[in-house]
C-alpha cells in the first residue's frame, strides 16, 4: 500500500475532528498572548529588576514564556489524536484498513507532527515579533546570534512534544490517563523536583526541561550554569525521550490485541 | 400500566415524537414497533424521565416517573446494554444499582442466576460480548422485581438459546401480571412474543391493536399447493381451475403454486373436481414482517437506493398468465448491485468483473434466483 | 477464499478458539454460528489480524491479512458498528478509510447512498442510532468493493426494512461470486440468507456443512395432514403401516418418515379429502439448538427451560412463510454448482 | 421469581415480595461507595496521590536537617508531593461523574433513581470524604515522619496550628476535587473537564502577573497573585511567600474563596443535572 495513501487518510482524519483545531488554536493563541503580555510587563518593569537579571535577560526566550501553557494544549492535541481512536473504537477500522502497524503509526505521527511543527513555527514567529515589538528598547532581532535557532526551536519543541504525547497515549490507550500523566510530568514534576537539591539534577533531564533549552539565546553563566547541556544537547535529550515513547507505543500497538 | 397522553418531543425544528397517546396494560407483552428513527427510543426515554417531553405527559401507574416513590421497585428498564462502566465487575455494577434503592444484596445474586451470568459475575464488563452485556442489562431491569418492565431491543446480540429464553421470560413476566413493553426490529420474534402491538412511524401512532388483528389487517395469508409431479398436466389444470374460481395464483421456483383468495378446503375440492392429485397443500400465515412492512411503508426514514421492498411488491413476475411452461421467470436481473452505477466504469467500480457470470460461470447453468 | 489453519487463541488459561480449521468459499453466503462465548468474534478479529493468534494462521487468498496491499479492496468487514469516531461526520469517517486504500472519493458518496445514509452524510456519527451506525459499518465494508465480505451480526439494530435490504444485499453479493462470511444469532435470518454453515461451540468446530444438510441432520421433519374424514384417514394410514407420531390439536395428524408425495397419493387412492398436506421442515433454530446444546456457556436458570420449547411440536409451524422458498432456492443454487 | 399474586381491586397486577423502602440518601451513599471502590481508576488516582505525597515528602525529609524546620512546619515536606497529587484528586473528581456519561451508565443510574439530586449529593459526599481521608492520611504520615526525624531542639518551636493548617490544606485540595466533580457534571467530557481544572490551577499566577502591569488593574492582579491555588496551598502548609506584594491574605480567606467558587459551581451542577436530558 502506498504510504502516501496512509498520509492522505491520516490528514483527513486529523482535519475532520473538532479537537484538532481547538487544541492547536489554543496552543498558538495562549502562547502568543501570554508571551506578549509578559513582554509588556517586563518592558515596563525592566529598570526595577535586579542587575543580575538584567544581564541574563534573554529577550527571545521572554517572548516565548507563554509556551509554559501553550505546551499543555499541544500535549492535549497529541493525546487526543491517538486516544480518540481508542475511545471511539475507530482503531479497529483503521487497523483493518491499514494492517501494517508500522505504516499506520508512522503515517499518524508524520501528519500530526507536521501539523504541530507548522503551528509551532507560526507560534514561534508570531510570539517573537509581537514580543519584540512590545519589549521596545530591550528587544532583539532575528539577525542576532542564536535567535533564529531559538525561534525555529519553538516549532521543533512543539512538534516533539506532540510526538511525545502521541507515544505515551499509544502506550496507555486512554485519553484521560494520558493527559493527566503528561501534564503532571511536564508541568508539575519539574517544579517539584527542583524544590529539593537531591532531585534538582534529575529535573534537567525531563523531556520538556531539556527540550526548552533550544529556546534560549543568552548563554550567560547566570542562566545556564546549572544545565549540563547546550541547546542542541538539550533537544537531543528530548529526542531520546520522544523516541522511547514512540518505540513503546509501537510495541504496544503491534503486540497487543486491538 | 403506562399511559401516554399527547406526548411530543421536538429537537429544534425536527419533531421526533408527535402527539403520541397510548396505554400499555398489565398482563400483556406489548410490542413497540417502528422503523429506525421513528421515535421509539425517544418515547422510551421520555417514559423513564430521561428526556423531558416538549408537551404532553406520560405516567406509570398514575404518576410521572420522576415522582415514583421507589422507581426501581416499580419500573425496570433495559435501554442500552453497553451502558456499563467497562472497568467494573458485573456483580458490583448490579450491587451499586441495587443499593441505590435499598434492594437487598442477595437479590443481586438472584438476578445474576436468572440471566445465567453467575459464572461471569466477577469479570470486568469490558470483556463482555454483546450477548453477555444484554443479559447484564436484563438483570439490571429485573433487580427491583418491578411491576412495569421496558425493554429496548432485548434480543440484540443474544444467541438462539438466549433469544428463546428472553421470549419465555417476557411471556412469563406478563403472565405474572406485569406490564411488559418491548421494542424490537425482529418481527419473527415479536410475532412469537407480543400479544399487543403499538406501531409508530415518524413519531406518530400508526396502530394500537392485537398482534393477530394487526397481521390480519395488514396482509393476507396464502396456500402452497403442489400437484403430483407424475402428472405433467396436473399443475396447469389446477392453476386454471383455481384462477377460474377467483383465486390469485403465482408460481414458486420449485413448481408449487402460491394461492391467495381461496380457503384450503375449497382448493382441495377444486383439485378433486379437476382430478388433480395433490402432493402438498399447506397453509401459510402471513408473517408479521410482511404486515409491518406494508403498514410502515411511508414512514421509513433511511432508505437504501436499492429498495428492498422490491421483493415484496415484485411478486408478479412469478405469475403464469398463459400457463406457459416458463420456468420460474427470474426477477429483473440485477446487473450491477450498486445503484446508482458509477459513471464510466461499465457498471462495476473496481475489481469486480463486469458480470457476475464471469466469476461464477457455472452459475449460469441454473437460473440464478436472487430471491 | 478464506482459509483457517489450526487457529488457536488463548486468553490466559481460557481457550477462546481451539484449533479451528475451515475454508470459506466464494460464491456462497457462509453463515458462522455458535452460542454466545463460542469464539465467533475472536475468530473474526483474528481473520483481520486485530488479535494475534496464539497459534495457527488465517490466509486470505494465500496471504496473511497484514500482507495484503490495500486490504479494503480485498476484504470488507463489519465487526463493530460503533467503530467510528463519533466527532467526525459519516462522510469523513468513510473518506479517511477510503483514502488509506487509494479508493476514489466518489465511492464514499456511492456507498453512503447505497446504505441509505446520504441524507445524514454530513452529520456527526455520534448522534447515530444503532441501526444507522450499523448502516455506516456496512458502508465501510463495501467501500473497496471487495471480493471478501465479513459481517459480524449485521442485522443488529436494523429495522425490518434494513434487515430485508441486507438479506438481499448479501445474496446479491454472493451471486456475483464474492465470498460472504456472516455471523448471526438470528436463525430465522440465517435460514433465509446462508447457503453454507460453519458452527462452532466453545472454540471448536462443530459443523461445516451446507444449510440443507445441517437442518436435515440435526432436526426432524414431518408431514402434517388435516382432513374432514379424519377417522377414515387414520384407518388408511394404519393399513399402510404408517403411525402418526403426534396429534397436537383436534383435526391434524403428524407423520414422520413418509414423504408428502406418498401421503398425497395414498389419500387420492382412497378418495379422502385433505384440507392440509404440508411438509414441515424443522427450523434452523431448532437444528442449531440441538447441535450446540452442550456448548452453551451462559445458561439462564429460569423455569421453562429452552429444551421444553424445542420439543414443542407446534413450533415448526412458526417458521416464517418464506422458509419454504428458501429451501427451493438453496437446492437450485446447489444444483448449479 | 415469584408466583402471581392477585389483589381484588387490581385483578391482574403483580406485586413483589421484595422490601420496598422509600429510598433515601443512605442508599445512594452505599451505591456510590460501591461504584467508587469497584473501578481501577480510583485505585490508580488515589495510589498516585499517596505515592507522590509520601514519596516526595519522605525524600524531602531525608534531605533536610533539623535546622531547616526553624522556618517551615513539619507538614511542609508534604506540600511538594501534594502539588502533583492534587492533579490526581481532580482527575478522580472528574472521572467520578464523567465516566458515567462516557459509558452511558448515567442513564441506568437515573432510571433506577429518578431523584437525580439524591444521586448527585451522594457522589459529592462519597468523593469528598474519600479524597479528604486519603489526602489527610498521606499528608500526616509525612508530617509525623518529619516531626519524628527532625523534632530536635534545632528545629525550634512548633505549634498545633501548623497541623490545623495542613488539615485545612487537605480540605483545600478536597474542595478542588469537588470543583472538578462539579465541572465534570457540567462538561460531561473527561478530557475537557480535566483540561478546565488544570487551567483553573495553573493559569491564575500568570494572569495575575500580566494584570499587575497596568495601573488600573494592578490591584486585581495583585489579589490574583496572592490568592491562586499554589500560593494558597503553600501558605496553608507553612511556606510564607511574597512580601513585596504586601501582607498575605489569611488562610481563612483563601479557603473561603475556594468554598464560594466551588459552592457556586456545585449549585450550577445541580441545576443542570436536574434539567438536562441525559
Amino acid at each position: 500500500m502506498a504510504f502516501s495513501a496512509v498520509l492522505t487518510s491520516e490528514w483527513t482524519k486529523i482535519r475532520t475532528v473538532a479537537s484538532t483545531s481547538w487544541t492547536l488554536a489554543t496552543a498558538l493563541l495562549v502562547t502568543v498572548a501570554m508571551g506578549a503580555g509578559l513582554c509588556a510587563v517586563v518592558n515596563a518593569t525592566f529598570d526595577t529588576m535586579p542587575e543580575s537579571q538584567q544581564i541574563a535577560f534573554d529577550p527571545t526566550q521572554m517572548s516565548f514564556s507563554g509556551m509554559l501553557f501553550g505546551q499543555v494544549a499541544v500535549l492535549i492535541f497529541g493525546a487526543m489524536v491517538v486516544g480518540s481512536e481508542y475511545s471511539t473504537g475507530m482503531i479497529r477500522s483503521s487497523l483493518a484498513a491499514v494492517p501494517a502497524r508500522g505504516a499506520l503509526l508512522l503515517g499518524k505521527l508524520t501528519v500530526a507532527t507536521a501539523l504541530a511543527l507548522v503551528v509551532g513555527l507560526a507560534t514561534g514567529f508570531l510570539s517573537f515579533f509581537l514580543g519584540q515589538a512590545l519589549l521596545g528598547e530591550h528587544s532583539t532581532t532575528l539577525g542576532e546570534e542564536n535567535v533564529l535557532r531559538a525561534v525555529i526551536g519553538v516549532g521543533l519543541y512543539m512538534a516533539l512534544l506532540a510526538v511525545f504525547a502521541m507515544g505515551v497515549s499509544m502506550m496507555l490507550r486512554n485519553t484521560a490517563a494520558a493527559i493527566s500523566i503528561l501534564i503532571s510530568f511536564v508541568l508539575i514534576l519539574p517544579i517539584v523536583l527542583s524544590l529539593v537539591d537531591a532531585t534538582r539534577k534529575i529535573a534537567f533531564y525531563l523531556p520538556n526541561q531539556a527540550g526548552s533549552a533550544i529556546m534560549q539565546t543568552v548563554s550567560s553563566p547566570a542562566v545556564t550554569s546549572d544545565a549540563p547541556y547546550g541547546p542542541w544537547g538539550g533537544l537531543g535529550i528530548m529526542v531520546l525521550w520522544v523516541a522511547a515513547a514512540v518505540l513503546g507505543g509501537y510495541l504496544v500497538l503491534s503486540r497487543r490485541d486491538a | 400500566m403506562i399511559e401516554a397522553v399527547g406526548l411530543t418531543k421536538r429537537y429544534g425544528a425536527k419533531t421526533a415524537v408527535d402527539q403520541l397517546s397510548f396505554q400499555v396494560k398489565p398482563g400483556h407483552v406489548t410490542g413497540f414497533l417502528g422503523p429506525n428513527g421513528s421515535g421509539k427510543s425517544t418515547t422510551m426515554r421520555m417514559i423513564l424521565g430521561l428526556d423531558r417531553p416538549t408537551s404532553g405527559h406520560v405516567t406509570i401507574n398514575g404518576s410521572p416517573f420522576r415522582e415514583l416513590p421507589n422507581a426501581q421497585r416499580h419500573v425496570g428498564a433495559l435501554l442500552d446494554a453497553k451502558a456499563v462502566h467497562g472497568g467494573r465487575r458485573a456483580r458490583t455494577h448490579l450491587l451499586s444499582i441495587a443499593q441505590l434503592s435499598g434492594i437487598p444484596e442477595k437479590r443481586v445474586d438472584e438476578v445474576l442466576a436468572v440471566v445465567g451470568l453467575q459464572d461471569a459475575a466477577r469479570q470486568r464488563t469490558k470483556g463482555f460480548s454483546l450477548g453477555m452485556g444484554q443479559r447484564l442489562g436484563i438483570a439490571t431491569a429485573l433487580l427491583g422485581d418491578p411491576q412495569v418492565l421496558l425493554f429496548d431491543e432485548p434480543v440484540n446480540g443474544l444467541d438462539p438459546e438466549g433469544i428463546l429464553w428472553v421470549r419465555n421470560l417476557m411471556r412469563r413476566l406478563a403472565a405474572e401480571g406485569r406490564t411488559v413493553f418491548v421494542s424490537s426490529h425482529l418481527m419473527s420474534e415479536m410475532a412469537l412474543t407480543a400479544d399487543h402491538l403499538i406501531v409508530i412511524g415518524r413519531g406518530r401512532l400508526l396502530a394500537d391493536m392485537g398482534t393477530q388483528e394487526f397481521i390480519a389487517h395488514n396482509s393476507a395469508g396464502f396456500a402452497r399447493v403442489r400437484a403430483a409431479d407424475t402428472d405433467p398436466d396436473g399443475r396447469d389444470a389446477l392453476g386454471t381451475a383455481l384462477t377460474r374460481a377467483g383465486g390469485r395464483v403465482l408460481q414458486e421456483p420449485d413448481g408449487a403454486l402460491r394461492v391467495t383468495g381461496l380457503e384450503l378446503p375449497r382448493i382441495s375440492d377444486l383439485a378433486h373436481a379437476a382430478g388433480v392429485r395433490l402432493w402438498e397443500l399447506s397453509p401459510h400465515r402471513a408473517s408479521l414482517e410482511e404486515a409491518y412492512m406494508r403498514m410502515t411503508q411511508s414512514a421509513v426514514e433511511y432508505t437504501s437506493t436499492d429498495d428492498p421492498r422490491a421483493e415484496l411488491w415484485e411478486q408478479d413476475p412469478l405469475a403464469l398468465p398463459a400457463w406457459e411452461d416458463e420456468q420460474a421467470a427470474p426477477e429483473v436481473p440485477r446487473a450491477a448491485f450498486f445503484a446508482p452505477p458509477p459513471p464510466g466504469a461499465g457498471g462495476s467500480p473496481f475489481l469486480m468483473p463486469s458480470h457476475p457470470g464471469e466469476l461464477a460461470s457455472t452459475a449460469k447453468d441454473s437460473p440464478e434466483d436472487t430471491r | 477464499m478464506i482459509e483457517l489453519d489450526g487457529l488457536t487463541k488463548r486468553f490466559g488459561a481460557k481457550t477462546a478458539v481451539d484449533n479451528l480449521s475451515f475454508q470459506v468459499k466464494p460464491g456462497l453466503v457462509t453463515g458462522f454460528l455458535g452460542p454466545n462465548g463460542a469464539g465467533k468474534s475472536t475468530t473474526m478479529r483474528m481473520m483481520l489480524d486485530l488479535d494475534n493468534p496464539t497459534s495457527g494462521a488465517v490466509r486470505i487468498y494465500g496471504k496473511r491479512y497484514r500482507e495484503l496491499r490495500e486490504p479494503l479492496k480485498h476484504v470488507g468487514a463489519l465487526l463493530d458498528a460503533k467503530a467510528m469516531h463519533g466527532g467526525r461526520s459519516a462522510y469523513n469517517n468513510l473518506l479517511c478509510l477510503a483514502q488509506s486504500n487509494g479508493i476514489p472519493q466518489r465511492r464514499v458518496a456511492e456507498v453512503l447512498d447505497l446504505v441509505g445514509l446520504a441524507p445524514v452524510a454530513r452529520k456527526k456519527s455520534k448522534g447515530f442510532s444503532l441501526g444507522m451506525g450499523q448502516r455506516l459499518g456496512i458502508a465501510s465494508a463495501l467501500l473497496g468493493d471487495p471480493q471478501i465480505l465479513m459481517f459480524d451480526e449485521p442485522v443488529n439494530g436494523l429495522d425490518p426494512e434494513g434487515i430485508l435490504w441486507i438479506r438481499n444485499l448479501m445474496k446479491g453479493l454472493a451471486a456475483e461470486g464474492r465470498t460472504i462470511f456472516v455471523s448471526s444469532h438470528l436463525m430465522s435470518e440465517m435460514a433465509l440468507t446462508a447457503d453454507h454453515l460453519i458452527v462452532i461451540g466453545q472454540g471448536r468446530l462443530l459443523a461445516d456443512t451446507s444449510m440443507a444438510d445441517f437442518i436435515h441432520q440435526n432436526s426432524r421433519s414431518f408431514v402434517r395432514m388435516r382432513s374432514p374424514q379424519l377417522e377414515q384417514l387414520k384407518d388408511v394410514l394404519h393399513e399402510a403401516g404408517i403411525a402418526p407420531v403426534g396429534v397436537p390439536d383436534g383435526g391434524a395428524l403428524e407423520i414422520d418418515g413418509v414423504g408428502a408425495e406418498q401421503l398425497g397419493e395414498l389419500a387420492a387412492r382412497h378418495r379422502i379429502v385433505l384440507h392440509e398436506l404440508s411438509p414441515q421442515r424443522a427450523s434452523l433454530e431448532e437444528a442449531f439448538m440441538r447441535m450446540t446444546a452442550d456448548s452453551v456457556e451462559y445458561h439462564a436458570h429460569a423455569p421453562g427451560a429452552p429444551g421444553a420449547a424445542i420439543d414443542n411440536p407446534a413450533r415448526p409451524a412458526d417458521v416464517p412463510a418464506w422458509g419454504a422458498g428458501f429451501d427451493a432456492a438453496d437446492s437450485t443454487r446447489k444444483g448449479g454448482r | 421469581m415469584t408466583p402471581t399474586t392477585t389483589t381484588p381491586d387490581r385483578p391482574r397486577s403483580y406485586s413483589s415480595p421484595l422490601p420496598s423502602p422509600r429510598p433515601h440518601l443512605g442508599h445512594a451513599l452505599a451505591s456510590e461507595w460501591t461504584k467508587l471502590i469497584s473501578i481501577r481508576s480510583t485505585l490508580w488516582t488515589l495510589g498516585a496521590l499517596v505515592l507522590t505525597v509520601v514519596g516526595v515528602g519522605m525524600l524531602f525529609v531525608s534531605q533536610t536537617s533539623d535546622r531547616d524546620y526553624e522556618s517551615i512546619s513539619f507538614t511542609t515536606p508534604a506540600l511538594f508531593g501534594l502539588m502533583v497529587g492534587q492533579v490526581a484528586v481532580m482527575v478522580l473528581g472528574v472521572l467520578t461523574i464523567s465516566s458515567e456519561h462516557a459509558t452511558g451508565l448515567v442513564r441506568t443510574t437515573f432510571t433506577a433513581a429518578p431523584d437525580r439530586f439524591r444521586v448527585l449529593t451522594a457522589k459529592y459526599l462519597v468523593f469528598s470524604v474519600t479524597a479528604f481521608t486519603v489526602t489527610a492520611l498521606s499528608v500526616f504520615v509525612v508530617g509525623i515522619a518529619a516531626s519524628l526525624a527532625h523534632g530536635g531542639a534545632a528545629a525550634g518551636a512548633h505549634t498545633a496550628d501548623e497541623w490545623l493548617g495542613a488539615a485545612a490544606g487537605c480540605l483545600y485540595v478536597t474542595l478542588l476535587g469537588v470543583l472538578a466533580l462539579a465541572i465534570g457534571a457540567l462538561v460531561r467530557h473527561s478530557a475537557g473537564a480535566i483540561a478546565v481544572m488544570l487551567g483553573v490551577v495553573t493559569l491564575p499566577p500568570v494572569l495575575g502577573a500580566m494584570l499587575i502591569v497596568w495601573e488600573a488593574v494592578a490591584p486585581i492582579g495583585r489579589e490574583i497573585l496572592q490568592r491562586n491555588v499554589p500560593v494558597a496551598l503553600s501558605q496553608l502548609f507553612g511556606m510564607q511567600e511574597g512580601g513585596d506584594l504586601g501582607a498575605a491574605p489569611s488562610n481563612f480567606s483563601n479557603v473561603l474563596i475556594l468554598v464560594l467558587i466551588t459552592g457556586a459551581t456545585v449549585a450550577a451542577s445541580y441545576v443542570m443535572v436536574g434539567r438536562r436530558d441525559v
